[in-house]
C-alpha cells in the first residue's frame, strides 16, 4: 500500500475513533480513543512530510503527538482518577441513535467535500471529507454529552479536524502558529480542567448541565 | 493499550498452575490420619470419644477416612500419641473399605487404572456437580479444580452447565430427603456410559450426619460411586489425582 | 449457466473435499482459540485434539431425548449441521473458485446460516424448557440485530468486485494483485465485530459459560447429548471456521491457488492456514480482553459496526 | 375448448357461473349443505376457467378483449381486457381461490352458523368476482363499479359475526377508509378521463395524457387510493382489526390476494399509467414500503393472536412489493430499462409468493383456531402431537415467508436484493446511498421476520399444551388438509424451479411500457441470474448439497451402539410444566426492549406478598404497546373531521326555509357566475 493509502487510512481511522467516542461511555475508554487519534494525525503529518518534504512538518507530528497523544491523554485521566468519576451516566441521546445521527454527519461531510476546489477526488476530498465529519461529530458530541470531561475532548476533536485540513491541504501554517495553536490548547485543556474540579467541588457532579444554576 | 497492559501482568505473573499435580506438595495441609505402631493404654477409648463422626474403631485401631473430617481432636487425647495427621493428599480410592485405615494398612491402597473408563473417558471426561445438601465446603473445592492453579481442563476433563452432555456426576453432601429426587432425575438425565464420583465425607458416608433421618441415601446403594474423594473437604489434588489414576492420565 | 452433468459431477466432488477439509479443521480452531485462551490465562489449557476427543466420546455416547420432544427436536442439529456443512461449499477456500459457486454468491450463503439457525431455534424451544425458549429467543435476537450490519458490510466488498459471486469476487481481488482500499480496514473491522456476534463470542455471548441465565447459544443445547449435541458442536465449528474463512476471501485473498496445481495447492493451504490463525488470535484477543456485555448493550456494538460498514461504502463510492 | 374460445368467453362466463352460483346459493339457504356446495363449486368453477384464460394470455403474451354488457340507450359500455399484467394478477387470484374454495367446504360446516352459510357463501362469490372484474376492467365505470362491490363484499365479510363489537367495529373501519381511498381514486380518475377525454384505460393510461404539477396531484390521489387497499403505512390501521375478523379462508383470500388488488393499481396507473415517474414517485414508494415492511414485522412480533399477527405480516409483505415497485420507478426515472424490469419482476415475484405462502400460513391458522377454538398463541402450545400434518405445512409456510432459501420467500428476496445492489451499483451520484440502505433494511426485515416466525411455530406447535384447548386439538378433516398440501407443495416448487414464474412474468414485463425484458435475465427453469453476471443462482443444485449434508448428518449420528432413551426435560431437577415454558411475550421481549423507541410498551409490575416482600404470593405483569398510529395519525384527523362537521351543524338550521334558501343562494351566485364571465 503506497502513502496515499497510509494517509487515506489514518485518516478513516481518526474518523472511527470519532465513532468509538461517541460510542464510548466510560471516559478513560474515551480519553484513549482520543489519544489514538491524535497520534493517527501525528502519522499523517509525518507522512506528509516525507513525501512532500516539508520537514517542518516533522516538528508538527512531533508536538501533536507529545501534546495530544502523551500530555493531555495523561493529564485528564489524572483529573479523572482525582475525582472518580468515569463514566457518562446519561447522555442525552442513547448511543445507537447517536451513532446512526453520526452516519448522516458523515454523509453530510462528504457531500460538502466534494464542493471543494481542491483536487475533489484522490486523498485530499477524503481529507477534507474525513476533517468535515470529524468537525460535525465532535461538535454533536460537545451538544449531546454532559460531562465536562467529554465536551475537552470534543472540542480536542473538532481541533484535530482542524489540525487535518490545516496539515493535508493547506500549504502548512508558519511555525509560531502552530506553537500558539498548540499553547491555546494546553492552556484550554488546564483551566477546563480547573474548571471541572471546580464544578465537582461546587456540585458533586461534573454535569455541565447544572452549570445554568450559576446564573444571578 | 489495554493488550501490552494485560500481556505485561501476564508475563509478570507468569505461569501458577502446579506442573504436576501428583507430585505436588502441599505444606501445612491436614490430610491422611496416620495410626501408629504403638500399643493403646488398656481400656483407653479416648479417641473414639473425641471423635465426632466415629470415624474411630478400637483394637485394632482403625480409621475410616471416609467419616473423617479432619477435625483433629483425636490427636491430642491420645495418650500414646498414636494418631498424627500428614500432608499426604493421594487418598481418592475406587472401594469403600479401602478408605479404611489402621497400623497394618497405613494408606488408602493407590487407585487402580480402569482399562474401559480409559478406553472411554481417558481424553475427554465432562463432570456434572450435584450438590446434595452439602455445605459448600467441597462446592467450592471442585470449583477450584477449574482455577488457574490446578486448571483440571489441561486434562480434558470440564465441569459442564447439564447433565445431558456430562459423563460424570460429581456428588457431594450427604444427599439431603429434599435433594434425593433431584438427585435421580440428574442422574437419569445423563447419557450412558457415565459414573459416579462421590466427593467428601458426608457424601461418601454422611459422615457428622450419618443415620439422621432427614437423608435419604438410598441412591448410593443403588449406583456403587466409581470413585471415593475423602476429606473434609477433600483438595483438590486429591480429587485430580484420583481422577488422573482412575483414567490413567499421565500428568 | 445450468453446468452439464460433467461440471456438476466435477462440481459436488470438490465441494465434498472441500467440506472434508473444512469439518477436519473446525474443530482444531475451536480448540486452538480455547488454548491461546487459557494461556493468556496463565493456565496451560487443553490439547491442540480435544475437540476431536470430544466429538468422538460424544458420537458414541448414547441420545438422551426430552418425552416432551418431537421430531422438530431430531431435526433441528441434522439440519443445522447440513446448512453448515453445504455452506462451505459456496465459499472459496483453497482454490480460488467456491465448488458450487454457480449455485448460488453472497445472499445465498447468508440466507443458509440463516436456515441453520431458524432450525435449531425452532428446536430449542421444542423441550418445552425454559432455557432453550430464552437461548432461542436470544439468538433470533441478536442474528436479526447483526443481519443489516452483516450484509452492508458483505455489499461493500461485493460492490467494489461488480459481483455477487464469492468465487468471482475472489478471482476479481487475486486478477488486481495486492491492491489496497482504506474502505477495506473499515469493512473488515465492521464484519468482525459481526463475526464476533454471529459465532458466540465474548463480549456478545460466553461460550464457556455454565450458568443458563447468562447463555445465548448454549441455552438453546442444554437438552442435546451424545451424537446430537455432537453434531451442533460439530457445526458450530465449522461455522466459526467458515466466517474467518469468509473474511479471509474478502479482504486477504492473497496465496490462494488458482488452478488444482499440488504445489499451488500446498502454498494456499499455508497461506489460509495463516491467515485464519492470525485471524484466530484476533478473536482470542477480543474474549480475552472483554467483559460479556448485557445483552441490551449489544445493539449498540452491533451499531458501531454498521457505522463502521456504512463509512466503508461512504469512502469507497463517494 | 381450444384457447380462442377461452380467451374469448372465459370471463363473461366467469361472471355468469358466479351469478348463477349465488342465486342457486340464495335460493336453496334453507338447505345449507346443498347451498354451500353450490356456492364454493361455482365459485370453483369460475376461478379454473378465469385461470384458463390468464395462463393462455401469459403464455401467448397477447391480452384478451372483450364486451360484458352495453346499455344501448345511454352509450355506457362495461368492457374488460385481460392484459398480461392482470392475467399476472388473475392467475395468483384463482392460484389461492381453489384451494381456499376446497378448504372452505370442510371449514364453513364447521365454524360458520348453517343460518349464514348461504350468505358468506354468496358473499364469497362476490367478492371474488368483484376482484377478478377489478383485475379485467378496461374502463373506469366498469373498474370503480368492481371496486365498490370488492369492498362491499369484503366489508360484508368481515362482518360475518356480527354479533361481536370488534368485527362490528373493524368492517365499519374498513368501509370508511376504503371509502376514503375510493374518493380519492374517483377524484384521480375524473382528472385522468377528463384531460383524456375518454373513459377507457388504454387512451387513459397512455402515459401522456397529464404532465407537470397536475400529474404528480394525480400520481399522489391514485397513491393514496391504492395505499389504502394495499395496506402500506401509515394506512393500514383497517388492515389487522379487518382481516382476523373474517372467517379464516377468507382471511386467506385477504391477506393473500385482496391486497393485490392495491398493488395491481399501483402497477397500472402509478407506475405504468402516468407516464415516466418522477424521482418523488419512486422515492415515496420505496420509502414508504421500507417503512411498511419494518413496522409491520415489528408489530407482528409482539402480537398474542395468531391471526392479527399473520395480518401485520401482510402488512410487512405488502411494504416489500412497494419497496421493489418505487425501485423500478426510480430505474425508470434515470430510464435503466434493464433494472427497472428486474425491480418489477422482483415486486411481482413476491405478489405470488406472498400469496402462495400466506395462504397457507392462513389456512393453517383457520386449522388452528378450529381445532383449539382460540387466537391465542398463549392458549397453544404441543399442537404438533395432535395435528401433524397441520404442524408440517404450518412449518413450510414459516421458513418460507421467513425467506429461508429453497423455498420460494427466498426467491422474491433474493430479487429485490438483486434490484437494490445493481441500483446502487448503476445509479451514479450522491442519490445511489438510498438502496443500500433500503437493502440493509430489507436485511432486518426478513432476520425479524425468521425471528417472528421461529416465535409464532414453536410456540404454538412445539412443548406442551399451554391449555386444555390445547392438549384437546383435534386434526383437520381431510378436505381442509389438501389445499395446505398443494400451497406448501407449491412452496417448494416455486422455490426450486424460480425460473418457471420468471419465464410466466416475461411476457407481463414486456407489455409493459419502459422495460425490456429481453436484457433481463438468463434464466431457465432452475436457475436464475441478474445482468451482467453480476449474481446467479440455481437452488435446485444448492438443495442437493444440503441433501448431502443431512445424509452425513444422518450416517454419523447412527455411530453409537445405544438405543434412544426418552427422559423428562432437564429442568435443574426441578419440575416441567406448561407454567415453566417460555411464552410467546417472553420471546420477543428482548426485541420489544431493544425497539421500545418505537413500541413504547408500558408494563405494569405488581407483586402481592403476605409475609414480607421477599416471598411473594404472587406477581402480576401486564405490558402493552401503544398503538403510535391510530393514537398519533388518526386520533388528531378524527378530532379534525368531528370539529369541522360540528362547525358545519350551523348551516343545518333544521328549517325548511333555511333549505330553500341555500339553494336560490346558490342559484343566484352560479348565474353571477356565467353573467361575469360571459
Amino acid at each position: 500500500m503506497n502513502t496515499s493509502d497510509l494517509l487515506i487510512l489514518c485518516a478513516a481511522g481518526m474518523l472511527v475513533t470519532g465513532y468509538l467516542m461517541v460510542g464510548q461511555k466510560a471516559l478513560f475508554t474515551t480519553i484513549r480513543l482520543f489519544g489514538i487519534q491524535s497520534l493517527l494525525l501525528g502519522v499523517v503529518a509525518a507522512t506528509i512530510a516525507v513525501t512532500e518534504s516539508r520537514h517542518e512538518l516533522f516538528l508538527t507530528a512531533g508536538i501533536t503527538v507529545a501534546m495530544k497523544a502523551v500530555l493531555i491523554p495523561w493529564f485528564l485521566m489524572r483529573i479523572i482518577d482525582r475525582i472518580g468519576i468515569n463514566r457518562e451516566i446519561e447522555p442525552f441521546l442513547n448511543v445507537p441513535v447517536s451513532l446512526l445521527v453520526c452516519l448522516g454527519l458523515t454523509v453530510v461531510g462528504y457531500r460538502v467535500s466534494t464542493g471543494f476546489p481542491e483536487g475533489a477526488q484522490g486523498v485530499r476530498h477524503h481529507l477534507i471529507g474525513v476533517a468535515l465529519s470529524m468537525l460535525l461529530i465532535g461538535m454533536f458530541l460537545m451538544v449531546t454529552r454532559k460531562k465536562a470531561i467529554t465536551q475537552i475532548l470534543a472540542l480536542l476533536t473538532v481541533e484535530n479536524a482542524v489540525f487535518l485540513v490545516a496539515v493535508g491541504v493547506t500549504p502548512g501554517m508558519p511555525l509560531v502558529v502552530e506553537l500558539g495553536v498548540a499553547f491555546d490548547v494546553i492552556v484550554a485543556v488546564l483551566v477546563l480542567g480547573v474548571l471541572v474540579q471546580r464544578l465537582v467541588a461546587r456540585f458533586e457532579s461534573m454535569d455541565v448541565s447544572r452549570l445554568s444554576q450559576l446564573k444571578g | 493499550m489495554s493488550l501490552f497492559k494485560s500481556i505485561a501482568v501476564r508475563v509478570a505473573q507468569g505461569t501458577q498452575y502446579i506442573k504436576d499435580p501428583r507430585r505436588a506438595d502441599p505444606v501445612g495441609f491436614r490430610g491422611r490420619l496416620a495410626v501408629g505402631a504403638a500399643e493403646c493404654s488398656t481400656g483407653c477409648d479416648a479417641c473414639v470419644a473425641a471423635c465426632p463422626t466415629g470415624a474411630i474403631t478400637l483394637n485394632p485401631v482403625r480409621v475410616d477416612l471416609g467419616r473423617c473430617v479432619s477435625c483433629g481432636d483425636c490427636v491430642p487425647v491420645c495418650p500414646s500419641a498414636r494418631l498424627s495427621f500428614t500432608n499426604d493428599f493421594r487418598l481418592a480410592c475406587t472401594d469403600r473399605d479401602g478408605l479404611i485405615l489402621s497400623a497394618e494398612r497405613p494408606a488408602p491402597d493407590p487407585v487402580k487404572v480402569s482399562e474401559a473408563l480409559h478406553r472411554r473417558f481417558g481424553r475427554s471426561l465432562k463432570l456434572r456437580s450435584v450438590s446434595a445438601g452439602g455445605c459448600s465446603g467441597c462446592e467450592l473445592e471442585v470449583n477450584a479444580l477449574g482455577n488457574v492453579n490446578f486448571d483440571i481442563g489441561r486434562y480434558g476433563i470440564d465441569i459442564v452447565a447439564s447433565p445431558r452432555h456430562a459423563d460424570g456426576l460429581v456428588l457431594t453432601g450427604p444427599i439431603t430427603r429434599n435433594m434425593a429426587e433431584p438427585l435421580q432425575v440428574c442422574w437419569d438425565a445423563m447419557p450412558e456410559p457415565k459414573l459416579v464420583i462421590a466427593v467428601g465425607a458426608c457424601a461418601i458416608s454422611g459422615s457428622p450426619f450419618e443415620g439422621a433421618d432427614t437423608l435419604e441415601r438410598g441412591f448410593l446403594e443403588r449406583f456403587r460411586p466409581t470413585l471415593y474423594v475423602p476429606g473434609c473437604p477433600p483438595h483438590p489434588l486429591t480429587f485430580i489425582c484420583g481422577i488422573l489414576d482412575l483414567l490413567g492420565i499421565p500428568s | 449457466m445450468i453446468p452439464t452433468i460433467l461440471e456438476g459431477v466435477r462440481a459436488f466432488g470438490l465441494a465434498i473435499l472441500q467440506a472434508v477439509l473444512m469439518l477436519t479443521l473446525a474443530p482444531l480452531l475451536k480448540t486452538l482459540i480455547k488454548m491461546m485462551k487459557a494461556r493468556l490465562q496463565n493456565r496451560q489449557g487443553p490439547p491442540l485434539l480435544q475437540g476431536y476427543y470430544d466429538l468422538a466420546k460424544l458420537f458414541r455416547k448414547e441420545a438422551v431425548r426430552s418425552e416432551t420432544a418431537s421430531w422438530v427436536f431430531v431435526a433441528g442439529p441434522r439440519v443445522y449441521f447440513a446448512a453448515a456443512v453445504s455452506a462451505t461449499a459456496l465459499i472459496p477456500v483453497l482454490i480460488s473458485a467456491a465448488p458450487l459457486e454457480v449455485a448460488g454468491g453472497i445472499l445465498l450463503l447468508v440466507g443458509t446460516l440463516a436456515l441453520g439457525r431458524f432450525a435449531l431455534a425452532t428446536a430449542a424451544l421444542d423441550t418445552g424448557s425454559a432455557f432453550g425458549g430464552m437461548g432461542s429467543s436470544r439468538d433470533m435476537t441478536i442474528a436479526a440485530l447483526a443481519e443489516p450490519a452483516l450484509m452492508l458490510g458483505l455489499f461493500t466488498s461485493a460492490l467494489a468486485a461488480g459481483t455477487l459471486n464469492l468465487g468471482a469476487l475472489v478471482r476479481h481481488a487475486l486478477a488486481q494483485g495486492v491492491t489496497f482500499h482504506p474502505s477495506d480496514v473499515l469493512a473488515f473491522a465492521g464484519l468482525f465485530i459481526i463475526v464476533i456476534a454471529e459465532t458466540g463470542r465474548v463480549p456478545v455471548d460466553n461460550p464457556a459459560t455454565h450458568l443458563e441465565l447468562t447463555m445465548i447459544h448454549e441455552a438453546m443445547l442444554l437438552e442435546y447429548s451424545g451424537p446430537d449435541l455432537a453434531l451442533v458442536e460439530w457445526a458450530s465449528a465449522v461455522k466459526e471456521l467458515l466466517y474467518l474463512t469468509l473474511l479471509v476471501d474478502l479482504f486477504m485473498p492473497f496465496g490462494m491457488a488458482t488452478g488444482t496445481a499440488p504445489l499451488a495447492l500446498v502454498v494456499s493451504l499455508l497461506a489460509w492456514a495463516f491467515k485464519v490463525f492470525v485471524l484466530a488470535i484476533a478473536v482470542t484477543a477480543t474474549e480475552s480482553m472483554n467483559a460479556k456485555l448485557r445483552l441490551f448493550r449489544v445493539p449498540e456494538l452491533v451499531s458501531i459496526s454498521l457505522g463502521l460498514a456504512f463509512l466503508a461504502l461512504t469512502i469507497r463510492f463517494l | 375448448m381450444n384457447a380462442f374460445l377461452l380467451m374469448d368467453v372465459g370471463v363473461p362466463a366467469a361472471v355468469v357461473i358466479r351469478l348463477v352460483a349465488v342465486a342457486v346459493t340464495l335460493v336453496l339457504a334453507r338447505r345449507v349443505t346443498a347451498s354451500r356446495y353450490v356456492a364454493l363449486g361455482g365459485s370453483i368453477l369460475a376461478s379454473i376457467l378465469t385461470v384458463a384464460v390468464a395462463i393462455s394470455v401469459l403464455i401467448g403474451g397477447s391480452s384478451a378483449d372483450g364486451l360484458l354488457f352495453r346499455h344501448s340507450a345511454s352509450g355506457i359500455a362495461l368492457s374488460y381486457s385481460v392484459t398480461p399484467l392482470s392475467a399476472w394478477f388473475l392467475m395468483v387470484l384463482g392460484l389461492i381461490a381453489i384451494p381456499t374454495a376446497i378448504y372452505s367446504m370442510a371449514y364453513f360446516a364447521h365454524s360458520v352458523a348453517p343460518a349464514r352459510t348461504a350468505f358468506v357463501g354468496s358473499a364469497f362469490n362476490v367478492m371474488l368476482g368483484a376482484v377478478e372484474l377489478v383485475f379485467t376492467a378496461s374502463d373506469v365505470i366498469m373498474f370503480l363499479f368492481a371496486w365498490e362491490l370488492m369492498t362491499l363484499a369484503t366489508a360484508t365479510l368481515v362482518a360475518t359475526e356480527h354479533e361481536q363489537r370488534t368485527s362490528r367495529r373493524a368492517a365499519y373501519l374498513y368501509l370508511v377508509m376504503s371509502h376514503v381511498g375510493t374518493g380519492c381514486l374517483l377524484g384521480g380518475f375524473l382528472v385522468l378521463s377528463a384531460a383524456a377525454g375518454s373513459a377507457s384505460f388504454p387512451s387513459m393510461l397512455a402515459g401522456n395524457v397529464l404532465h407537470g404539477l397536475t400529474r404528480d396531484g394525480v400520481f399522489l390521489l391514485f397513491f393514496l387510493g391504492f395505499a389504502v387497499k394495499a395496506g402500506i403505512v401509515p394506512f393500514h390501521v383497517w388492515l389487522p382489526e379487518a382481516h382476523p375478523a373474517a372467517p379464516s379462508s377468507v382471511s386467506a383470500l385477504m391477506s393473500s390476494v385482496l391486497i393485490t388488488a392495491g398493488v395491481y393499481g399501483l402497477f397500472r396507473v402509478c407506475a405504468f399509467g402516468l407516464g415516466v415517474p418522477a424521482l418523488g414517485w419512486g422515492l415515496t414508494l420505496s420509502a414508504l414500503g421500507t417503512v411498511s415492511a419494518i413496522m409491520g414485522v415489528l408489530y407482528a412480533l409482539t402480537q398474542t393472536d395468531l391471526k392479527r399477527l399473520l395480518a401485520y405480516s401482510t402488512i410487512e409483505n405488502a411494504g416489500i412489493m412497494a419497496l421493489g415497485l418505487g425501485a423500478s420507478m426510480l430505474a425508470m426515472t434515470d430510464s435503466h430499462p434493464a433494472l427497472a424490469t428486474l425491480a418489477a419482476a422482483a415486486s411481482l415475484a413476491h405478489v405470488l409468493n406472498h400469496a402462495v405462502f400466506k395462504g397457507l400460513l392462513f389456512l393453517g391458522a383457520g386449522s388452528v383456531v378450529m381445532g383449539t377454538g382460540t387466537r391465542q398463541l398463549e392458549q397453544f402450545g404441543g399442537l404438533l402431537r395432535r395435528m401433524p400434518w397441520t404442524g408440517l405445512f404450518f412449518l413450510v409456510g414459516s421458513m418460507s415467508i421467513a425467506g429461508l432459501p429453497l423455498l420460494n420467500g427466498f426467491i422474491s428476496e433474493w430479487l429485490t436484493f438483486q434490484a437494490l445492489l445493481l441500483g446502487f451499483h448503476t445509479t451514479p451520484g450522491f442519490s445511489r446511498l438510498n438502496y443500500p440502505l433500503s437493502g440493509a433494511l430489507l436485511a432486518l426485515t426478513s432476520a425479524l421476520a425468521a425471528a417472528c416466525f421461529v416465535k409464532v411455530f414453536g410456540i404454538s406447535f412445539l412443548a406442551l399444551p399451554r391449555s386444555p384447548a390445547a392438549a384437546e386439538a383435534h386434526e383437520s378433516p381431510r378436505a381442509m388438509l389438501a389445499p395446505q398440501a398443494f400451497l406448501a407443495a407449491s412452496c417448494v416448487g416455486l422455490g426450486l424451479f424460480p425460473g418457471v414464474v420468471l419465464n410466466g412474468l416475461s411476457s407481463v414485463l414486456a407489455s409493459l411500457p419502459g422495460l425490456q425484458p429481453s436484457s433481463l435475465m438468463s434464466w431457465g427453469g432452475l436457475e436464475m441470474a441478474s445482468p451482467s453476471q453480476f449474481d446467479h443462482v440455481i437452488p435446485a443444485m444448492f438443495g442437493m448439497a444440503l441433501l448431502g449434508g443431512l445424509l452425513a448428518a444422518g450416517l454419523l449420528s447412527t455411530r453409537t451402539r445405544f438405543a434412544i432413551r426418552r427422559e423428562p426435560t432437564w429442568g435443574c431437577g426441578g419440575e416441567l410444566s406448561a407454567r415453566t415454558e417460555y411464552t410467546a411475550s417472553a420471546f420477543s421481549k428482548p426485541l420489544v426492549m431493544v425497539f421500545q423507541a418505537i413500541y413504547r410498551p408500558t408494563r405494569q409490575v405488581e407483586t402481592l406478598a403476605q409475609v414480607s416482600p421477599y416471598f411473594t404470593q404472587e406477581v402480576r405483569y401486564r405490558s402493552e404497546m401503544e398503538p403510535t398510529f391510530e393514537r398519533y395519525v388518526y386520533g388528531p384527523l378524527l378530532r379534525a373531521v368531528l370539529g369541522v362537521a360540528n362547525g358545519m351543524k350551523v348551516l343545518q338550521a333544521g328549517s325548511l326555509h333555511a333549505y330553500i334558501g341555500y339553494v336560490l343562494a346558490l342559484a343566484v351566485g352560479l348565474m353571477l357566475l356565467v353573467w361575469w364571465r360571459g
